[in-house]
């Protein structure tokens, strides 16, 4: 059914990530009047008209569809930040600048939910677009380059550009790995053997047994 | 209180009922399939209903018979649960709590356009049905009444309470009428207090049916109300009162009226980004596409000219044909040498409009201005909605009206795609989405109204075709192939128009014009009456609602009125001819 | 049973009443484990950040999807979470009956739900892993000791149903010789019918706090990583496996 | 007389279904695979017995007799591999029935249960009984709740044909074939997993 990941590969559906990055605190400007909320997940509001609160994005959404309040965009997601962060991607050889990590969910939510909230929104919306499009291409292009090692570190990577890239660099390193481990004494061939996927073990050892 | 003036108490009027306590049955919706504001209005209406996280169930219907199949036990037996109900463009010109055979604890909620309402209807002592009908829509209706029409839905439905359905009861006043000009001894001794009730009743009756304010519009000011107005609502308002204009069912007047309303609310909802391109350091442009903006302008009286090419939009558009009669072959010459009088080429005008080249699409407003008024076409253009999506297309109001209006008429009989079904299709197509589904949609409009200038061509051309009576003119449409495109009722009805607006033309005396068309049903005939477009000052709207009944009760074939407008009925293929000539002595 | 740790935030609140015209008496308990701590840089981290139930739910849930294995079961973790969802559940049915305004009431079903959600793909992903290698989880000592009461039940069910499956469909029309379900025939020396997670596949992992990590096993050369809070690695599964489990490093 | 194909092309057999969709059970390449493992048993024997009757050492002396049955073995053993992989992957997908469309047999679309045989229609029983049983220790139902919950409530228009009289949580109403409506999540997804729904273009609070 679609959005319940594959249960067998360990991957995370776009569902599921959003769902993690509902959780992130936003900031609202509630336009009622209603109690704290003490919810499993944490204690939020008091809501008074026109004072600004945190609240998960979860609840901000809810609270926007119901007609309850403004969303006030993070200060990240404006038009001269985001051209700064595009200008600096776009750099040959950067490195990655820092975003939240769940950034391609948050705007998208807000991109449905709170287009009125944000201004200049189809400019906002063009540049977030081509900088997730320039992040995925630099995160492809230097997954040649890893080395044959058992750890790469990744600097302001997100939760999106993770899951995506997830399986291409796995069977990369696996392979990287399987190649050029430093030479390892014969004595544990069988911890070696053990790190093959178990294959069926071919020549038998000991000689054919009377039945 | 039965009337309600004000969208918002209606709206908490609704909610209440539907979450009340012990009620075993969501809100139950029944939206109408036959028009396009029924559509635009659900729409607006689930938005605040899911934003209220109240439950519901919809099922579209095209009759009042439908409803019992969908709504379940509820509705009419003496069950105790409470029952909701919310009809969208249907049923409040009938006696609700009589026809649907309400039960005690069901509440039907009314959204619908049609004019009259029943009076019992209206009645402050009916709880069972509650009518949305604003003071303004009343103040701005097409036909206005100088009397108090509260006062007399109350005492009609105390009164109605003992006599039967209230088109029987209207019919003997009539009767007496006549008995008093001719035999006034024989007149039963009334007094005067029921004589002048009964004089009002007939007059509200008499004048024939006509349409208030769009669903839509009235259930857009209510998101606005309630803070709940997004660009999407306010363009599904812009629809649903286009979808009147196409249609005629409102006056030039009350449209722009309606038109300068949206106006202010697209000026106010920001509609415009500021900025919509960036250039970065080394040079690159970063353009934002058009946002799904919404824009009022000037537009032609073209039909589908976006999705079709300027010789065949004007060929066809009935505006331009019935002027220059193109049925013709001088009526195509005159369209060719007045394209090429304004210097369009004629290859250019063949060629598909958006590849048109762009000099032209250009001068054409200009040339329009410049020449059309010779031919009597002084208002070509005419005040409308767009909306511009993606990084350049544009469609127009009007031919989203077109394209959803032909995806809701091209269900088949039996096994055919069903009615609700096209409902399905119609409605994603309203979404800016599903582009796909409304370009279909336009394409078969455009395939409807070369249909109707076939047909209109002949039925003009040939003599005798057209039966002109005493009281009415009717044609009956005998081509299989564009039965097809024309059986069905929004479509038979343009028909209607296009002959009407031809025989003007042609210097006939106006009458109300009558189309028969072969049905998606075997043997069945569906028959279409048009009084003529509402003009302001005008006396009546169509008159031909209670005729249509008695005719055909009189011609004793088996007939089938329960659609949602009283001018529409369903006959025996061998029943027409006789039904024409009942018709005319009712009228 | 309840496990009452102290939780040190800014709106602490034990009991609570509804000030709403409604005299509900609401008990809230929030047992948390661990102090809150302010936020963290322009990139915030979520999981660093007060770190409630449903974050510890959430970490739970993420390590289990994102690991080869199975990882060890948090009885405690789980027990807390169920206890919260039926409190709130309770509530709710207060809520409705006290005629609470319905958009409050939607609002706690959604915390509610999101909970939920993660308790039950936690423990789902769990039983999906369980079948994957049923037959390796009840091999030794060690894989036992990962699973819950229920799991062990569940996990003996399946090697037997799966074994009674293979031996009617297949094994009793082969050989003798040919008819065990772990071993490919008698000859074979261990159980080389029996798949196995594999724990060299690569992971990505982000860290909680300053910690430094071992690259390769005893008897290769010697290569250490050094990781800072918030740091991202892609790593080799066995590598960070003690680091995963004593909570220092995340799986995302 | 090639040895192992039978195998090769059972195990390809499954692999060109579609992704977690069962199709038929091929009991002839099966039967001929089981077939096969036979005629290479009876040959290791006779080879073995052959050795013997020639006073040869079976286990030490490597001659060509000795390899042939060798080879026997291993074609053996290769056939069972295929064989065990062709029912283990289908009982994946049984266990995934259980786990997606629904615990009972009986209730799963008739489409699905045909392709089942009998000894997997019982394999799918016993594991819904081990979820069932897991679920009801622990009082909770895992099988529900599969994607990430949005709002409580989704909106959905009715694509099959579903009987009617709905019993939802609180209310009832009819499912007819093209009907809309707006309902909790948990109440829809039943049907959602059996496809008889569609979310509609316009989800709650998307663009409409």
């Amino acid at each position: 059914m679609a959005g319940q990941t594959d249960p067998h590969i360990s991957l995370f559906s776009p569902e599921e990530v959003e769902f993690m990055g509902e959780d992130e605190l936003v900031e609202i400007v509630p336009n009622m009047n209603m109690e704290p909320l003490n919810f499993i997940a944490g204690d939020f509001g008091r809501f008074v008209p026109q004072i600004p609160t945190q609240v998960p994005l979860w609840l901000a959404v809810a609270l926007k569809r119901r007609g309850k309040c403004t969303f006030r965009p993070p200060q990240w997601l404006s038009v001269d930040n985001l051209t700064q962060i595009l200008e600096a991607e776009r750099e040959p050889q950067s490195k990655f600048q820092p975003l939240p990590f769940s950034y391609v969910e948050i705007a998208r939510l807000l991109f449905d939910h709170a287009r009125d909230d944000i201004p200049d929104m189809y400019m906002v919306r063009s540049l977030v677009e081509d900088i997730r499009d320039v992040r995925l291409h630099k995160l492809e292009n230097n997954l040649g380059s890893f080395q044959g090692t058992s750890a790469v570190k990744m600097d302001n990577v997100s939760a999106m550009e993770v899951n995506l890239v997830r399986p291409f660099a796995r069977r990369a390193l696996e392979a990287f790995y399987k190649h050029d481990k430093p030479e390892a004494d014969t004595a544990d061939r069988d911890t070696r053997s053990s790190r093959q996927p178990r294959e069926a073990n071919n020549e038998p050892r000991r000689p054919l047994r009377q039945r | 209180m039965v009337r309600i003036q004000k969208v918002e108490s209606f709206y908490a009027k609704l909610r209440e009922s539907a979450t009340s306590a012990g009620s075993e049955n969501p809100l139950l919706i029944f939206p109408s399939s036959s028009d396009v504001d029924s559509i635009c209005a659900l729409k607006v209406i689930t938005h605040i209903l899911e934003s209220d996280s109240i439950q519901y169930s919809c099922f579209p219907v095209s009759s009042f018979l439908e409803i019992h199949k969908y709504a379940g036990p509820g509705l009419c037996s003496s069950s105790e649960s409470p029952v909701t109900i919310l009809l969208i463009n249907w049923g409040c010109h009938r006696d609700l709590k009589l026809v649907l055979k309400l039960g005690p604890k069901a509440r039907v909620f009314v959204v619908d356009s049609h004019r009259p309402i029943h009076l019992h209807n209206l009645s402050d002592y009916n709880e069972r049905v509650v009518v949305l009908h604003t003071d303004d829509d009343e103040r701005q209706a097409d036909l206005a009444y100088d009397f108090h029409v509260s006062k007399l839905a109350n005492e009609s439905y105390q009164r109605g309470d003992e006599s039967d359905d209230e088109e029987e009861e209207e019919e003997e006043d009539e009767e007496e009428e006549e008995e008093e000009g001719d035999r006034p001894s024989k007149r039963r001794k009334m007094d005067d207090g029921v004589k002048l009730f009964k004089k009002l009743k007939r007059d509200y009756y008499k004048m024939g049916t006509f349409h208030g304010k769009p669903s839509g519009c009235l259930l857009f000011e209510l998101s606005h109300f309630l803070r709940k107005n997004t660009n999407e609502l306010l363009w599904l308002a812009c629809v649903s009162l286009t979808d009147q204009f196409v249609h005629e069912r409102l006056t030039d007047e009350r449209y722009q009226a309606a038109v300068m309303e949206l106006e202010q609310h697209i000026n106010s909802s920001g509609n415009i980004d500021k900025v919509t391109s960036v250039t970065l350091k080394d040079g690159t442009k970063v353009r934002a596409p058009d946002c799904s903006r919404i824009s009022y302008e000037e537009e032609p009286r073209l039909m589908l000219l976006r999705e079709w090419n300027l010789f065949d939009s004007m060929l066809c558009s009935s505006y331009i044909a019935t002027k220059l009669k193109t049925w013709s072959d001088n009526g195509i010459k005159k369209l060719k040498l007045l394209l090429a009088r304004m210097g369009f080429a004629l290859i250019e005008c063949q060629q598909k409009f958006p590849y048109m080249n762009n000099e032209v699409k250009r001068k054409m407003k200009q040339e329009f201005d410049r020449f059309l008024p010779e031919y009597g076409l002084n208002d070509f253009y005419y005040r409308s909605f767009l909306r511009l999506h993606g990084y350049s297309s544009k469609v127009s109001a009007a031919d989203v009206v077109y394209g959803i209006t032909a995806l809701l008429e091209s269900f088949l009989g039996s096994g055919g795609s069903s009615a609700s079904q096209q409902f399905g299709e119609a409605y994603d197509a309203l979404s800016l989405n599903n582009l796909d589904k409304l370009q279909s949609g336009m394409q078969q409009a455009i395939k409807v109204q070369r249909a109707i200038l076939r047909q209109g061509s002949k039925a003009i051309t040939k003599t005798g075709c057209i039966r002109s009576g005493r009281k009415f003119r009717w044609v009956k449409v005998d081509d299989t192939i564009d039965a097809k495109y024309l059986g069905y009722p929004q479509a038979l009805t343009k028909f209607c128009y296009f002959l009407m607006d031809a025989l003007r033309e042609k210097g006939a005396r106006m009458k109300p014009i009558l189309c028969a068309c072969a049905s998606q049903e075997l043997g069945k005939i569906l028959v279409v009456g048009v009084c003529g477009k509402p003009r302001l000052g005008a006396v009546r709207g169509n008159a031909f609602g209670n005729a249509f009944r008695k005719a055909a009760q009189e011609s004793r074939a088996d007939y089938f009125h329960e659609l949602f407008e009283s001018s529409w009925i369903v006959l025996d293929a061998s029943a027409v001819n006789s039904f024409m000539i009942r018709l005319t002595e009712k009228l | 049973m309840f496990l009452f740790t102290a939780r040190f935030s800014l709106t602490a609140s034990e009991t609570e009443t509804f000030s709403d015209g409604l005299s509900v008496e609401r008990k809230r308990v929030k047992p948390i484990l661990m102090a809150s701590n302010s936020d963290m840089g322009s990139a915030d981290f979520e999981s660093l950040s007060s770190t409630s139930d449903v974050e510890l739910l959430k970490r739970a849930w993420r390590n289990e999807k994102a690991a080869p294995e199975i990882l060890p079961y948090e009885g405690d973790l789980v027990e807390r979470a169920k206890g919260q969802i039926e409190l709130v559940e309770g509530n709710i049915e207060d809520y409705v009956e006290n005629g609470m305004d319905p958009l409050v009431v939607s609002l706690y079903q959604m915390d509610l739900d999101r909970t939920q959600f993660l308790l039950r793909s936690y423990l789902r992903v769990r039983l999906l892993k369980i079948e994957k290698f049923m037959f390796h989880t009840l091999k030794s000592e060690e894989a036992e000791s990962r699973l819950s009461e229920q799991e062990k039940v569940f996990a003996t069910k399946c090697v037997a149903d799966l074994a009674k499956h293979f031996e009617e469909s297949v094994l009793i029309k082969l050989r003798e010789s040919y008819r065990s379900v772990l071993k490919q025939s008698l000859i074979s020396e261990e159980d080389d019918m029996v798949p196995e997670p594999h724990l060299d596949t690569f992971v990505v992992s982000r860290s909680n706090s300053h910690v430094t990590l071992n690259l390769y096993e005893e008897g290769e050369s010697h290569q250490i990583v050094e990781m800072y809070r918030g740091d991202v690695y892609f790593i080799r599964y066995k590598v960070a496996k003690g680091a995963i489990e004593s909570g220092k490093v995340d799986l995302i | 007389m090639m040895y192992g194909r039978k195998g090769y092309q059972l195990v390809k057999d499954f692999a060109s279904g579609e992704k977690g969709l069962l199709k038929p059970f091929n009991s002839k390449l099966f039967d001929e695979t089981i077939e096969e493992c036979e005629q290479n048993h009876g040959l290791i024997q006779s080879l073995i017995t052959k050795m013997q009757q020639e006073g040869l050492d079976v286990q030490n002396n490597r001659n060509a007799d000795h390899y042939g049955a060798l080879v026997h073995h291993l074609s053996l053993t290769r056939n069972k591999r295929c064989l065990m992989a062709y029912v283990h992957n289908r009982a994946e997908i049984v266990r995934d029935l259980a786990w997606r469309v629904g615990l009972v047999l009986l209730e799963l679309p008739p489409d699905i249960q045909e392709k089942l045989t009998a000894l997997e229609k019982d394999y799918f029983k016993n594991h819904s009984k081990a979820i069932k049983s897991y679920m009801g220790k622990l009082g909770i139902e895992l099988n529900v709740d599969m994607v990430p919950p949005k709002d409580p409530y989704i909106k959905i228009r009715v694509v099959g044909d579903i009987d009617q009289g709905i019993m939802m949580s609180d209310k009832t109403t009819n499912f007819t074939r093209h009907s809309m409506h707006f309902l909790k999540r948990t109440d829809a997804e039943p049907y959602i997993a059996r496809n008889q729904l569609t979310y509609p273009p316009c989800l709650i609070g998307g663009k409409i």
